[in-house]
């Protein structure tokens, strides 16, 4: 039987696939205008992050709703939950790219530094976590969510060597001290990202098998 | 719109008075029977034998008569008559044998009273030779009445819900432990009101004690259940078409009609009052 | 399975005649716990409830195979007295079923079949089960009137403690709520989830929220098989068979 | 089991009317307190289920009052085959006299003339006829009736009417008789200028006048239980009273209908005091209804006084009672028949 | 609300005989949505409904007093013809209560009763309503075989085929699945999510999840009274009302 | 009545309780390991974080299992709702407050820079509104948990000031470049533990209005 319940769910996971979308081509797009010091797309992905806002409002309301008037169980309320975490998590992914393109703002004034490309490369990474966690939450695949899970530390190493390389380089070029510490926020906003990316990719995780990988990063934690 | 409306209307009005026309038949009746009969009554014409040839005074005899064998026809079909109906509602298993059962009862209510006077006359009063007598009497009117208190118990013992059955055994009960303390406790009223409407009826039954137990004239009341009594409806009944003198006595055949009506009366009214009773209590 | 096995089910087949009904359930019911059995109509969940005090006894034709443990023994066992069974395993059904006697006579009824007559004992024995019940308050100054002037939900907590009263190691209930109105279902489910600290309860329902709020334990039955028994909160938020997701989901059917 | 209280614990184990009952001396048996107390003996309650040997158990105790109950089912089978038996072994040598076709279909029946003539056909037409014309009055007067108590009339007056309808169904065919022969007899014969008013019409009224009651109630249960929701899904679907009533609900308890209209029947059929007294009691094919008539019960009724024991009367008579009895018996079947097939239908019960 | 009101009630009172059941009932049904009445037994909900096609014009002795306006009549006025308001009002009721005819025939009924005659418009139209009613395909090859032969769920959703093929503009329905099973209650739930795009739906439910998932509106009545009338969504996650809040949470009682 | 489902709310209150105060006291300490340049104390607040994080998966699923199992509605929605978020954001303070006691570790074997106490004045407004935001939680009481929003402008600017101060101070003071990134991390901290306040406080909004202040700051967005 096809219920309205599951209309609805259906639904809700066209709003969050929206949502997922829009925060990637933002991550994209800042990615872009990162490597390409572009001041006018920057502005752009900041003013969208409004409608990234929105969504997240709908998908909350959303979800509420289904919460209070469908008693959802098993899957679907596995899905509802997850759908909420989600929209939280990329929510805040639309603020990071939003901050990455503030700061591209102020960059894009100046030359650029040689550790830029390295930057790029990050975001890069990250780029793939959140695609890759995006597929595995409406697969849902468990599988490819530990993966993802797995390559948050690739990313967590990235960082840490960028930023020693940034403040080495900022004992050298004292002028350029306020340029390297955006650029140190924007390495720290894409390494948020890319945690932020293992957030949805473990909610892929509980809505496909219903245990919590929080804090383990591994399946056989059900009590 | 308006002649669907008026053709109810019609119809409604040829119900009511259908209705009506009972009512009217049942005063009229109420009626002539009051008016002439009760003027014959009196204390004397209650507690006296007949005398001059049943020409004056009283009934007593066959108001005794018709108290003897009503009740003795209870005795005799009440604990048949429910024992049958816990084994219908209880016991019985569907199947030949159920059908068999249930087939004997209703066609045995079916059977008309002279029917059973014959098979009483046949029966108890020549093979048994119980003669013509009380004894017979009872129980010819206790088979008669026998399909009406299995009827009733039996209705009285369905409608005692199934579910106290099942709390009952539950509570570990055993089958006997809750017939005893839950069922039959709960159908009592039904089964009263069984017994009542069947002695009202045994009272006035008439062609089945004609020729087993009632006698023509007898002034004296009789001494053991193998004597023969007198009884209302067939002193009724003899008065009114094979007395000597069919009109003198007229004032006596109102009477006694109207004392067997209005014991009757009196029986179904108790009847009625303990079952709007029971259902009041439901 | 946690806690300790009051009941142990092993491998039961029933038919009703040449109509199998049951298949094949292997199942552990905790002590002191609530295990709910839920499933569509007709799947055989109250024909398994009544297997567990030989209520189905009372129907002609009907087949039994395999084990019922309770407390070690088989009660299919040949030699095992019914009535003594069935005062150790109580049972409460859908509809409430007072007998038309007072409150006091309903309770007491387990001690008069029993032909206890110590007025004492049976006189706190009725007071405490009412209590259990949560009916005591409501009750206790007519108890002398009949239970039929009582409400659904009142009759229900008074068959309860009618139940209760004789002291029963398991309690069995057959969609016990279904009757009566929300608010008496409520008092109902409350009443279960205090009961438990006293007794095993096994109880059928239709309503799938009920046994998510009332049981520890969930059985789900479909077409006389078991499909799954786990703990409630697993089978409501993570259920491994398919059969059962898409039934508490709603998608059966 | 101790002897001391059985006497005394009859009367408070079984139920009274079975204390009077013939069948008492089997009871002592089924004391069970007694029973459940040796049971309980020495035993903390609720540790084992193991049932123990006691002195009897339970379940033979059940068994012999179980067997006890059927033996008074069978009572009214027994009975019924005994009436059948003792209706033939009594009925029967008639036919050593008159064949059994001249019996039924002879066109005179002059039992005490010689040679008597033992034809009944006079009679069972007779019986045919005012059971038929009684019906003309009673069915639809019966049924209207029910109509109206069930539907139409309001609560009030329902409750008032119902009781009534009942109590008529009681009053004894004497006293009916007596009336038709005391107040609507002379009716009758000054206002239709006839011979005598004892006749077929005024016993045709007289076994309306009784068999509506039986009709009537057995009816207005049958409407009355049409179940309140098939009425209001009617209404609501914008039916008329009439309409609901038509449509829904005399199709709904047509069964119960017809049982009660054979039963009637079936009951003025069978009837003795009404036609004994009222129906002119003349032993010929009637051929007006306002001729006098003898049917079978009447027959039965004036005539075995006279008839000597085993005379050819006598026999002649149980003959009747045998055509009385398998007439009416057919009517029974009839409507078993109609209210088993045709059960009570009402709104789905889950 | 931003939906056309279909009907508008206004200062309802309603009396059994002395006895008040509705104080001051004013609510505004919107037109194709689902409005669902619920609150505790007794509090009026189902006379409410009542009134609204004036079935309680059977019982005896009852008073009403205040409007109840039908698009743009009040029904309460002199000279409105009962039988066609209860054409134009459907009902369904607690209890499937097919007439014991065939199945078409039940469906036909509305037409039987109207004197309508046309037998190739009677047959499209029962077509058409059991298809309404989700009802054609189990039932299709068997139109002549008594309805009482269907199981409860499908008497129910013959009784909706039933009201919906005169073409009412309102249905009413008294808890249409509290007798039935949870299958076929979910059954009667997504019939009545596709009938609102053609009706207008007044519901009684005793059971607030049902409210909850059909209705897009809902009121909730406490003895009498209407104490909150919002949208479904608002009532069911943040009442204004505390009562509302008690009773939808189970605190209530 | 009382019904076993308020019980259970009552646990998870308690639940959220316990976190809440565990994650205050944390951050009380945090300030303090940071004024006092203590590093044992800093090194007990990142050993103190598992117990944080066991919190929320607890809380976590006592929020399923009464979501799946209760069906609640409207209050008791809500409040599972709301703890179900206020566990996230006080798991990423716990986090945060993780990060900054790092961070003490590393700054606390080198002298101490002059802008400390501003950071530590910065830290004790994000404690205060971590205060107020769970005393709005569990109230609930709305209005406070509106001031909670407005205070966080306060935080934002204190938070600008103070990175350009440091900025400032870094081209003079090239040696102290690392610990002066560290010092921006610092502050990055507690503007999110301000932040994360907010969270809850919208929470307690959400909680006793039903309404959703998220982006908004006000209470009169209800559709
Ligand atoms: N007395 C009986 N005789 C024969 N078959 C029966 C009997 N009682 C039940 N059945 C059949 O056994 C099967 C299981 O019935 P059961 O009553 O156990 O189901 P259930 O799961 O309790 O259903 P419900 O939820 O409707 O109560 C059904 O198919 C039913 O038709
Ligand atoms: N026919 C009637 N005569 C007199 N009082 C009535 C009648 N029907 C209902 N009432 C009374 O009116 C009040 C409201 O009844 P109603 O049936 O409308 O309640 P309800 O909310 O539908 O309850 P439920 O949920 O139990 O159906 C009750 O107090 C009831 O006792
Ligand atoms: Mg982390
Ligand atoms: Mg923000
Ligand atoms: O994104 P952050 O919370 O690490 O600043």
């Amino acid at each position: 039987m096809y219920t309205h319940l599951q209309q609805e769910i259906l639904e809700l996971r066209d709003l969050v696939l929206k949502m997922a979308t829009r925060v990637k081509d933002a991550l994209g797009m800042t990615i872009d205008a990162f490597s390409k010091m572009d001041a006018n797309l920057a502005q752009e992905i900041i003013a969208g992050d409004d409608r990234i806002n929105e969504l997240e409002v709908r998908i909350d309301k959303t979800c509420l709703k289904l919460l209070a008037l469908e008693a959802p169980v098993a899957k679907d309320l596995r899905f509802i939950i997850g759908c909420m975490r989600a929209s939280i998590d990329l929510e805040r992914m639309g603020d990071e790219t939003a901050n990455v393109a503030q700061a591209t703002i102020v960059l894009s004034l100046k030359p650029i530094l040689p550790f830029y490309s390295r930057l790029e490369t990050m975001g890069q990474r990250s780029k793939t976590m959140l695609e890759k966690a995006i597929e595995a939450f409406f697969a849902p695949d468990p599988d490819l969510a530990l993966n993802v899970c797995k390559m948050d530390c690739n990313v967590n190493e990235l960082y840490s060597k960028i930023i020693k390389e940034i403040i080495e380089y900022m004992y050298n070029e004292t002028p350029a001290i306020e340029r390297s510490v955006y650029c140190i926020n924007i390495a720290r906003r894409f390494e948020r990202i890319s945690d932020l990316a293992t957030n949805i990719a473990e909610s892929a995780v509980f809505i496909s098998r219903g245990i919590n990988i929080k804090h383990y990063c591994q399946f056989d934690n059900r009590s | 719109m308006d002649i669907k409306k008026i053709k109810e209307n019609i119809v409604f009005w040829v119900i009511k008075s259908a209705a009506f026309l009972n009512l009217l038949a049942l005063t009229i009746f109420l009626f002539f029977l009051v008016k002439n009969g009760i003027s014959a009554i009196s204390w004397k014409f209650l507690v006296l034998p007949p005398r001059d040839m049943m020409t004056k005074g009283g009934i007593m005899p066959c108001i005794v008569g018709t108290l003897v064998l009503s009740l003795g026809s209870i005795i005799v079909s009440l604990p048949l008559g429910v024992g049958a109906a816990i084994y219908l509602c209880e016991y019985a298993k569907q199947g030949k044998m159920l059908r068999i059962i249930r087939l004997g009862i209703n066609n045995l209510a079916g059977v008309p009273s002279i029917v059973f006077g014959l098979f009483g006359l046949a029966f108890f009063a020549t093979y048994l030779h119980f003669k013509v007598s009380i004894l017979t009497g009872i129980l010819t009117l206790g088979l008669l009445s026998l399909p009406v208190i299995i009827g009733t118990s039996e209705e009285a013992i369905r409608s005692v819900p199934d579910t106290y059955k099942e709390a009952s055994i539950a509570l570990g009960a055993t089958k006997w432990q809750t017939i005893y303390k839950i069922i039959l406790p709960s159908a009592i009223p039904g089964i009263m009101t069984g017994v009542i409407l069947s002695i009202s009826r045994v009272a006035g039954e008439t062609a089945a004690i004609m020729y087993t137990a009632a006698v023509f004239y007898s002034p004296h009341l009789p001494t053991s259940i193998f004597q023969p009594v007198m009884a209302l409806p067939y002193h009724i009944y003899v008065l009114a078409t094979a007395g000597t003198n069919i009109d003198k006595t007229r004032p006596l055949q109102y009477g006694t009609a109207l004392v067997l009506v209005g014991l009757i009366f009196l029986m179904n009214f108790i009847a009625i009052m303990i079952r709007s009773k029971k259902q009041a209590k439901n | 399975m946690e806690h300790k096995k009051k009941i142990q089910v092993k491998d039961l087949d029933f038919f009703y005649g040449e109509n199998q009904v049951l298949y094949n359930i292997n199942l552990d019911i905790p002590e002191k716990k609530v295990t709910a059995l839920i499933g569509p109509s007709g799947c055989g969940k109250s024909t398994f409830l009544r297997c567990l005090n030989r209520m189905n006894d009372l129907i002609p034709g009907i087949k039994v195979r395999g084990k019922i443990i309770l407390d070690g023994q088989d009660i299919y066992d040949t030699g095992v007295d019914v009535v003594k069974l069935r005062s150790k395993v109580g049972m409460v059904f859908q509809k409430p079923n007072p007998f038309p006697k007072s409150i006091f006579e309903n309770v007491a009824y387990g001690f008069r079949i029993k032909g206890i007559k110590d007025k004492d004992f049976i006189d706190e024995r009725v007071k405490t089960s009412l209590r259990m019940a949560g009916l005591w308050e409501e009750v206790h100054d007519r108890l002398s009137s009949s239970a039929l002037g009582l409400s659904g939900g009142q009759q229900q907590r008074l068959c309860i403690a009618r139940a209760v009263a004789v002291e029963p190691e398991v309690l069995l209930m057959d969609e016990p709520a279904s009757a009566l109105d929300p608010i008496a279902t409520k008092k109902i489910e409350e009443l279960i989830y205090e009961l438990k600290k006293e007794f095993t309860i096994v109880i059928v329902t239709h309503n799938m929220q009920q046994a998510a709020r009332v049981a520890d334990y969930t059985a789900f039955f479909l077409m006389g098989k078991l499909i799954e028994f786990d703990k409630t909160e697993n089978i409501f938020t993570s259920p491994r068979k398919k059969e059962t997701e898409d039934y508490i989901t709603g998608r059966f059917g | 089991m101790k002897k001391r209280s059985i006497q005394n614990s009859i009367s408070k184990i079984i139920p009274m009317p079975l204390a009077f009952s013939p069948l008492w001396p089997f009871i002592p048996i089924c004391n069970l307190r007694d029973f459940s107390l040796l049971l309980n003996k020495g035993r903390s309650p609720n540790t084992q289920i193991q049932g123990e040997g006691s002195l009897l158990s339970y379940k033979t105790k059940d068994n012999i009052i179980k067997y006890l109950f059927f033996l008074c089912a069978l009572v009214s089978v027994l009975v019924l085959g005994l009436i059948v038996y003792f209706l033939f072994i009594e009925g029967v040598p008639i036919f050593k006299v008159v064949s059994f076709k001249d019996f039924l279909f002879g066109k005179y029946w002059y039992p005490t003339s010689d040679p008597p003539s033992f034809g009944i056909l006079p009679l069972f037409l007779g019986s045919i006829y005012v059971t038929g014309l009684s019906s003309v009055f009673s069915i639809p007067l019966g049924v209207l009736t029910a109509i109206y108590l069930a539907e139409i009339a309001n609560p009030k007056t329902r409750s008032i009417i119902k009781p009534i309808i009942e109590l008529l169904a009681a009053l004894p065919s004497v006293v009916i008789g007596f009336f038709g022969m005391v107040v609507v007899a002379p009716f009758l014969q000054k206002y239709l200028d006839l011979d005598t008013g004892l006749n077929m019409f005024n016993a045709a009224l007289m076994l309306a006048f009784m068999s509506i009651p039986t009709i009537c109630s057995i009816s207005e249960d049958a409407i009355y239980s049409v179940p309140r929701e098939l009425k209001e899904g009617s209404l609501a679907l914008g039916a008329t009273h009439l309409q609901t009533i038509i449509r829904v609900i005399l199709p709904a308890s047509i069964s119960g209908i017809s049982t009660g209209v054979i039963l009637g029947m079936s009951r003025a059929i069978g009837e003795t005091m009404v036609v004994l007294m009222v129906a002119g009691g003349a032993a010929m094919i009637p051929e007006s209804i306002f001729d006098p008539v003898r049917p079978m019960p009447a027959s039965i009724a004036a005539e075995m006084g006279e008839a000597p024991y085993h005379s050819e009367h006598y026999f002649a008579l149980f003959a009747i009672g045998i055509v009385l009895f398998f007439l009416t018996l057919i009517f029974n079947l009839i409507a078993d028949h109609i209210s088993h097939k045709y059960k009570q239908v009402g709104a789905s019960t889950l």
